[in-house]
């Protein structure tokens, strides 16, 4: 059980919650989150946003019961993590660029902060925040509302790319690395369903080259031609 | 201390679960990765993911989705196939002092028998050499018949039989089937397996379930029906063991939605020998452990010192 | 405006259900206490409280036990009698603008029949009259059959096959079967109710379902077994009902854990003409005037102008 | 839904929630209450404690899931109530006893305060609460702690007798009633387990002298004459 030290509204709809405890997490990875005893059922898995001495932040969307139920807490509420899951982002070398769309731009302020150089994309469809968070990490950002943000991004501009956010996206990220000079390293962090987050129930299971993988234990991120999407 | 004299072994022949609480095929992997976050020796047993002959991919698309109180998942039998299990993962079974058992699914008949023919002679080779890694196979009849059309083998008790004769001929490991809450007949299909030599029924799997998603108007799940478990499906599971402890002599495990210690004693109430437990594993990853730790709790503030006092006393 | 063209009638033979949103038997009494709470001619329909030819006290004991997402309950059928509802609680009826759908229960074939036929007779009296209160029959086939032992009738085809049989020959109002979860293989009864006549039917009834109380060491209902409902049950019974509708050609009216309007679409979906819904009454008193609206909002979200469009897509 | 006005412990395991709304409640009526929304699935019944301009107030013990949210709820969370429900207590006549056990005192204090005579015996088993709330009607009160509050109740010396409490006590008084020269009108609160509470689902259905009658509808209040109790 984790207590929450704060949980604040920071647009329509999204919220950063921050919760105590001593954690190693790795930029990317994420934690099985429930603030309820039996219902819903299963426990939501969200990225680590950012961490600090006094524990973890989760920056997250009400998508629906379980995260409207994360929404209604306070200060002082337990929360019960397990985690930190997965491996994160993989050590990175030349120039990076880290794209996020939407709620996707959770893993990549952490990431950011330990990064040296960084280009960060951020889109959003309706509303933009956390933008000043993000700026004061003092890497160039570049924000788009409304558009495509990965139509910012020169593949071929960079050695290591990140890319965060729905499908479609993660999609469109692999058609436009299959289609640059391929200098890049694009790896995309999959938001596939999860039940046990630790590599034990195989509902997460990704169609890769080499036959299966897990979602939860060998990602969340990928090698952006590795893996099938649907 | 009451502690130290309450007796929670549990027996399915010649072989003792220090407690009632068994991992489910399916939500536990082999244990590696709930190993590493507690001590695995502290449960009856655990049964592995579900392994047929030949490696399977298991589905595509959507693999789980939530329901009120329960998930409908379509895994789809995802495995790297027997000899690969028997290759890499069975040294870490090895090591584990709590009953294993490998959970066992087919296609075909030939598949199945082959399947426990693998099984059975690795076993008995580690055995001479000390090193067993294999307390029991349970037999997942609730996999599609190839023949009959891609309906399971666990729904008609006359298709079932031959899965089961065969199987029971192919090892002398100890064989418990897992029965399908899909049967036509549960009580019936246990009592065939009873007939047909079988140590041990297990029930309940997963209910047979559909989730439409009304946006995308077509099902959630690539294979249209997905299987339902989880507390929504207790009562249904008691039910159903229940009447198979009423109908049968051989030891029963029950499971089903069990979330708690009371849970398992209900169900031992209704007559099982043990149970198992699967999707609770999701809601607390230390479930094992606790639950465990919970029936002897439950035991010292009732007075009751072996499971045998209470169990099918309904 | 889009919604005075949305179209939301389902039809069973001759009888229009303004919108599919039926109250299911047992949880809507004869629709007199909801009747103070809310406009009934908000609703398709309402299926009465199960009445059998003798009244009947119903299941001592606890009646009720609710279980994660879902309910246990064990009234058993407590109902005045054909003759005491025909004579008390049609006259309300006669005055109802929604369709008015008789739920007959019964033990033996006789009763059945009997029933059937007082119920078809009053009808006849009061249509000539002018003054109709039932438009359907809906059979439910999941009483116990004192000849087989107790067994309800729903569970084995060949058993239920005689009585929807002479039910059939007794009345000329519309014959709806109400088809139980415990069935065998509900596809199959579906298929009988179909070759047999009847103009519909609907699906599910309660699961079977066990709760004990391990402290009192007893099953928490007099009667061992209760009737499972609920958002629990509900992907079982989506499933069942899609089963049923690719089996045959009359209409279903599908059921079971309804509590929302997607739940609803999702039904229609899979294939039903219309639907019951039954246990969220208790969760939302307006349940019913409720998803009849939302049911028009979701066509209108949606772009869908009739039911029809959507109906058995999957 | 109504808007709680304030939601307060008053013993261990023991509340008094005050919930927003103009209700025209008699006095052993109750409402189903729920603090959710689907689950758990039922709402709770909770008898009428006490009614004034502002609304309805209910006293509970914390029995379950049920009860345990609703103690967790603050003032303006809201409710949802539907009620109030039942017949409550009848017309009265002559001396009365009003006798509660435990958390069975609830539906005592809005009768009490409408009474002109009325003598209040309360039986507690652990703790006495809301006792200066009783005092305070100016009406004689008998405080039994651990003991059995029935015995101090001579049935002979009153007119009616209103009892409520656990069912053991309800089978007492039914048996001390029936011993009694009869002079009294005993009456019983039954505490059946309901769905609907409105008459429509027959679950909380009573065993009575003419057939079965519903508690929700038809009661909750019984001539102990009248009902068979398990
Ligand atoms: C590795 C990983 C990291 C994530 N990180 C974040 C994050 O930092 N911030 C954030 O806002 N969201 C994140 N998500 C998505 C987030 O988990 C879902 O939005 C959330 O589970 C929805 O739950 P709900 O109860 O609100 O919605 P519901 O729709 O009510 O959820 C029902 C069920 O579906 C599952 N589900 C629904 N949508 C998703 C989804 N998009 N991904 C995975 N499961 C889903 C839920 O876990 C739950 O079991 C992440 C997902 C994954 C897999
Ligand atoms: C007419 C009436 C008036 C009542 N008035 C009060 C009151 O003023 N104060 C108070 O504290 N309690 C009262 N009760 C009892 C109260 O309703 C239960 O304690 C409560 O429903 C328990 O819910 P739970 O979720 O906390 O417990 P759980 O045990 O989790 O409940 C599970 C289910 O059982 C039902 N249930 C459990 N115990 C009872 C019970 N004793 N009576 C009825 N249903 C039960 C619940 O409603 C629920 O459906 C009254 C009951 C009735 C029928
Ligand atoms: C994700 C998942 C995978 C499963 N895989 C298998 C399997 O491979 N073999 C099997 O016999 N049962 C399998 N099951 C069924 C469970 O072992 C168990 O019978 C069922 O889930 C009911 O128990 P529960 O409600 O405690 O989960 C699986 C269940 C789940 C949830
Ligand atoms: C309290 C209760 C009483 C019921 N009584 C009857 C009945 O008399 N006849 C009948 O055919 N079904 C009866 N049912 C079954 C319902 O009509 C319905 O089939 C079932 O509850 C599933 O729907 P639901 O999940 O929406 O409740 C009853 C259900 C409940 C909960
Ligand atoms: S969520 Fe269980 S294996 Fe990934
Ligand atoms: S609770 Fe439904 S009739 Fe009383």
């Amino acid at each position: 059980m984790a207590t929450i030290i704060s949980n604040r509204r920071v647009a329509e709809g999204i919220y950063v919650m921050h919760a105590k405890g001593r954690f190693e997490a790795k930029a990317g990875q994420f934690f099985m989150v429930r603030g309820w005893e039996n219902y819903p059922l299963l426990s939501r898995p969200l990225s680590v946003y950012d961490q600090d001495e006094q524990g973890v932040k989760f920056l997250y969307k009400v998508a629906g019961e379980g995260t409207e139920r994360l929404a209604r807490m306070k200060a002082g509420d337990e929360v019960t993590l397990l985690g930190p899951l997965g491996n994160g982002f993989p050590a990175v070398h030349g120039r990076t660029a880290l794209v996020g769309g939407g709620i996707g731009i959770a893993p990549l302020y952490y990431t950011a902060r330990q990064l040296e150089q960084a280009d960060l994309y951020l889109g959003f469809s309706a509303e933009v925040y956390e933008e000043h968070e993000f700026r004061s990490l003092r890497h160039p950002v570049e924000i788009d509302l409304g558009g495509i943000v990965l139509d910012r991004v020169d593949f071929d501009a960079y050695d290591t790319i990140f890319v965060c956010g729905p499908e479609p996206m993660l999609r469109a990220a692999q058609m436009k690395s299959a289609m640059s000079s391929g200098r890049a390293n694009v790896y995309v962090s999959l938001e596939n369903r999860m039940a046990c987050g630790i590599g034990a129930c195989l509902v997460c299971s990704v169609g890769c080259e080499n036959g299966r993988k897990k979602a939860c234990s060998d990602g969340p991120v990928f090698r952006a031609e590795e893996v099938v999407l649907a | 201390m009451i502690e130290t004299t309450l007796d929670t072994v549990c027996r399915i022949g010649k072989v003792a679960f220090k407690n009632p609480v068994v991992m489910a095929s399916g939500t536990f992997g082999f244990g590696k990765e709930y190993g590493k976050l507690y001590d695995l020796s502290k449960l009856g047993g655990i049964s592995g993911k579900g392994v047929t002959l030949h490696p399977r991919p298991g589905n595509p698309g959507i693999r789980v989705y939530e329901t009120p109180s329960g998930m409908l998942n379509s895994v789809g039998l995802e495995n790297p196939g027997i000899r690969a299990f028997l290759d890499e993962e069975c040294a870490f079974w090895e090591r584990l002092d709590t009953v294993r058992i490998v959970n066992l699914g087919g296609g075909t008949v030939q598949d199945y028998v082959e399947g426990a023919r693998l099984i059975d002679e690795d076993s008995t080779v580690r055995e001479r050499e000390g090193r067993q890694a294999v307390d029991m196979i349970e037999l997942n009849i609730s996999c599609p018949n190839v023949k009959a059309g891609g309906m399971a083998y666990g729904i008609k008790t006359s298709v079932a039989r031959e899965v089961v004769r065969e199987v029971r001929a192919a090892t002398s490991l100890p064989l418990m089937v897992k029965l399908s809450p899909n049967a036509e007949d549960i009580a019936d299909m246990a009592q065939m397996c009873e007939e047909e030599g079988a140590e041990a029924v297990s029930l309940i799997n997963t209910l047979s379930g559909m989730k439409i998603d009304v946006r995308r108007r077509r099902s959630v799940f690539d294979n249209l029906y997905a299987g339902l478990s989880g507390p929504a499906v207790k009562p249904v599971a008691l039910r159903m063991v229940h009447q198979v402890c009423k109908r049968v002599g051989i030891p029963v495990v029950g499971m089903g939605g069990i979330s708690c210690a009371e849970d398992i004693i209900e169900f031992i109430m209704a007559g099982a020998e043990a149970v198992q437990v699967g999707t609770y594993n999701f809601v607390n990853w230390q479930a094992g452990a606790e639950l465990a730790a919970g029936v002897e709790r439950f035991m010292a503030e009732e007075g009751i010192r072996s499971l045998d006092e209470i169990r099918g006393i309904l």
